[in-house]
């Protein structure tokens, strides 16, 4: 019974398109895969604006909005209504077709970017053998998107959003992508399913996921701090804060492509956190073996939704990091670091299995965070600000 | 004879010819964008997986920002050149066109000779991975340190002028 | 070491989050249209007219004398001053206000004119919700909607009501003890022309 | 299946392109991106070729393209910080008005 609930949408899908002629049953196949993405993840995205205002209210001891619908269930709807009927206004001498396309081929490419997550066994779109660098080639296209939208409005604060929003993106890209090969390291193959199998085992009635692993808790930190950069999120999230450049590269965009680009960076957050708790925390695997009855795709969605809830708890805490701490912070701490976490991960690889390579890499990360941690801070890029101006 | 590959080439030149031609230096950019793309789909049409994305992350990532950010320092993408072409360009356009013909001539005289249809090989990551830490260890290693080096050259380069000379 | 601030704050936001729903008394919210918070008594939103006794106009204590349009510094407050009399709390014969205006959308609740009118005549009120779709009509309050009762007076500002009233009775008690002292004298005097004086 | 001869006029196309570019344009980050071009038509040739190849088991071709694709990024680069190194010395980008070696 619950093999046959772990696989519904599967035997669903595969009901569905045995009616049409065999010739095309593999397209209507993909196709309905794909429609279940583009119909879930929007209908996520509606549920965390509704949770992150939610929750970002009741950590500042006020309620979150309650007035449209029961517990203000209905608020993302109203969101939309507004965002949709809002009018649209093209700056005069904006480049209009690159005004129009920059949010498009941003969550186009965000859209691809879900093909090849794991979203439960056997229940990723396309099993793709270079799986991972498929995800990273399309998280590198929403970049320039990004420099599209700052460029095409014509208006000096876009431009320079767009500009410090495309340097943070490109500067935490690269240790996200080091993090991650350290997983790849491990499990052996790019593949993510394949990943999602290597952890999906038990000893006793722990999982061997790589978040418990020295080395992968700290490739899942890196990882961690990188996916909140390159989303642009709360501590990092200068090129769009208010109170920096009005909102940076989407100052010129209102109504239905403003939406767009909500949309965009709420998906690449589901993305981002999807690909996170597939690489560290297991994907759909249950986190204890005895809860295995439950089907895997409950797993990988509570695991997102838990990942969403630190994006929002780290919005409600940190303030804000200048362009130039941000930077710093980016070459001379997280990238060093993941490296280390590389370095750390081949010796983790070659060790044989024991408590040694245990203590080894443990002893190793810990003394290299403290240490680099106090060199950050001796070198005041990092630490708390004893300049009056930024030199 | 299939028709994606016809759809796709045609996308690539035609990014190709624009980015060439264009007058504004940032669409210039963001057609050489469009061109890499439509090479990348190329690979992907001839089963090079790995290559195909390398190339999008690469190349569509990294290169074509740098070239915009390229573009935007130098302040060339308001200012239209008043001459498009340089002085010699009738001699150049020339040059190009005897390359492509030379080049077509090759291709189509030994038409015959190539091979056209053989199965797919299906090349998967391991037997990349192999292949890079096997055989082609040496020019990999030899790589990475011309990466340092173009990082760290490119950065000296352009630092500000007053910082180096301190 | 690096990240225990931000451990520390995560964990202050965390006892936030769970406190607000544990504990009631965190969360300072007032759902605004259904509970309100009392209005504090010293707030002060337009000036209203004070009236005595029941009809408006009658026991309106306002002489139009005018200060209050000289001192208001916005100069938002209209008067045209009456031709006959009527008598006041007194009973002495007072002009009265044939059109008291006040321009609210001018009025910076300074509380001047209530300073400068000698008849106590002009009072702040706290009724806040004056929204009106009416930009220029609507906000323009004529004396009768000004006018409001001594009972509403003493309701939204109690002390200072009472106050009031004290020093009205006080120099109510005075002006008939004059006039009592001044009765005889009166008569004395060839008998005065049937004047106004009850 | 298109035939191995279609991808090599394309990549001739291509490369006469990018040559044509570079050739012609006076700015130099035009000629910066016909250079790009150029390799980008080596590396379609090189994948066409391993891909049509007698035994693409050896990944030969595969292993050229990548380490090109490498090499080129470097190479673009380095190519960009000069450029802007230039801009910033001479304030121009115009190749004609950069022809003198004078300091």
């Amino acid at each position: 019974m619950a093999a046959t609930f772990d696989q519904i949408f599967i035997l669903f899908r595969n009901w569905l398109v045995h009616f049409l002629p065999p010739a095309w049953q593999p397209a209507a196949g993909a196709l309905l895969g794909v429609i279940g993405i583009v119909a879930v993840f929007p209908g996520l995205f509606a549920l965390t604006t509704l949770l992150e205002r939610k929750g970002l209210g009741r950590m500042q001891n006020r309620y979150g909005p309650n007035r449209v619908g029961p517990f203000g269930l209905l608020q993302p709807v109203a969101d939309g209504l507004k965002a949709l009927t809002k009018e649209d206004v093209v700056p005069f001498n904006a480049n209009g077709l690159m005004h129009l396309l920059a949010p498009l081929v941003m969550v186009v490419t965000v859209f691809m970017s879900f093909a090849v997550l794991p979203m439960g066994r056997h229940m990723e779109l396309v099993d793709m053998d270079a799986g991972l660098l498929f995800f990273f080639a399309m998280g590198a296209a929403t970049e320039l998107s990004v420099f599209m939208a700052g460029w095409s409005s014509r208006n000096k604060y876009s431009i320079l959003g767009a500009m410090r929003a495309v340097a943070q993106m490109i500067s935490y890209e690269v240790p996200m992508l080091l993090s991650s090969v350290a997983v790849v390291m491990i499990a052996g193959s790019l593949s993510l399913p394949k990943v999602v199998a290597a952890q999906n085992h038990y000893t006793g009635i722990f999982p061997h996921w790589y978040v418990f692993t020295p080395w992968g808790f700290g490739a899942a930190l890196m990882f961690a701090i990188a996916a909140i950069a390159e989303t642009n999120r709360s501590p990092f999230d200068l090129p769009e804060g208010e109170s920096e450049i009005i909102a940076g590269y989407h100052t010129e965009y209102s109504g239905f492509k403003f939406a767009l680009f909500f949309l965009a960076e709420y998906l690449g957050m589901f993305a981002l956190s999807g690909l996170g708790v597939t690489l560290f925390m297991g994907g759909w695997s249950a986190p204890f073996s005895f809860l295995t009855w439950i089907p895997s795709w409950i797993w990988f969605f509570a695991k997102v939704m838990l990942a969403i809830c630190v994006f929002i708890w780290m919005r409600g805490t940190l303030p804000r990091l200048r362009q130039d701490q941000l930077m710093n912070f980016a070459w001379k701490f997280v990238l060093p670091y993941s490296l280390l976490v590389l370095l750390v991960t081949a010796f983790w690889r070659f060790l044989p299995p024991g408590w040694e390579r245990w203590v080894v890499c443990t002893v190793i990360l810990a003394v290299a965070y403290v240490v680099m941690g106090r060199a950050a801070f001796k070198l005041k890029r990092v630490g708390p600000r004893s300049y009056r101006y930024a030199e | 004879m299939s028709i994606p590959f016809y759809l796709i080439s045609a996308l690539t030149i035609a990014g190709a010819v624009a980015a060439m031609t264009l007058k504004n230096t940032l669409h210039c950019a963001l057609a050489l964008t469009i061109a890499l793309a439509g090479i990348a789909f190329l690979f992907l049409g001839l089963d090079a997986q790995f290559v195909g994305f390398a190339q999008i992350l690469v190349y569509i990532g990294a290169v074509a920002i740098l070239v915009v950010f390229a573009v935007l320092l130098t302040r060339s993408g308001e200012s239209l050149l008043p001459a498009k072409r340089a002085r010699t360009w009738l001699a150049g356009l020339a040059i190009a066109a005897v390359t492509f013909l030379v080049l077509g001539w090759s291709v189509l005289a030994s038409l015959y000779g190539l091979p056209n249809e053989t199965a797919a090989p299906s090349v998967t990551m391991q037997q990349i991975g192999n292949a890079l830490m096997g055989p082609y260890v040496f020019p990999l290693e030899v790589v990475a340190v011309l990466l340092t080096a173009a990082t760290v050259g490119a950065v000296i380069v352009a630092m500000h002028e007053k910082a180096r000379n301190k | 070491m690096l990240g225990e601030g931000i451990l520390k704050g995560l964990a202050q936001t965390a006892k936030n989050f769970a406190g607000s729903y544990v504990s009631e008394e965190r969360l300072t919210t007032v759902q605004y249209p259904e509970e309100r918070l009392p209005v504090a008594e010293a707030s002060r939103v337009f000036p209203f007219l004070v009236f005595d006794g029941s009809e408006w106009l009658g026991g309106m204590r306002c002489v139009a004398c005018q200060i209050c349009e000289k001192e208001c510094p916005p100069k938002c407050i209209y008067i045209e001053k009456s031709k006959d009399k009527k008598p006041d709390y007194v009973g002495k014969q007072q002009f009265y206000p044939v059109r008291f205006d006040i321009d609210i959308s001018v009025c910076m609740s300074c509380q001047i004119c209530v300073e400068v009118c000698p008849f106590e005549a002009i009072k702040m009120d706290t009724a806040f919700e004056l929204a009106t779709d009416d930009r220029f009509g609507g906000l323009l309050l004529d004396r009768q909607q000004l006018a409001k009762s001594n009972e509403y007076y003493h309701s939204i500002h109690p002390t200072e009501a009472s106050e009031v009233d004290a020093r009205l009775d006080e120099e109510k008690v005075k002006a008939e003890a004059k006039a009592k002292a001044a009765a005889p004298a009166a008569a004395a005097k060839p008998p005065a022309p049937a004047g106004g004086k009850d | 299946m298109t035939p191995l001869g279609d991808y090599l006029l394309v990549a001739a196309l291509l490369f006469a392109i990018g040559l044509g570019g570079a050739l012609t344009r006076r700015s130099a980050i035009l000629v910066l991106i016909g250079i790009e071009l150029m390799l980008n038509a080596a590396n379609l040739n090189l994948i066409a070729f391993w891909r049509y190849g007698p035994h693409p088991e050896a990944l030969t071709g595969m292993m050229f393209a990548i380490f090109s694709i490498a090499v080129a990024a470097a190479e673009a680069a380095v190519g960009l910080g000069l450029i802007i190194a230039i801009y910033r010395h001479t304030q121009t980008t115009d190749l004609d008005r950069i022809s003198r070696m004078k300091g």
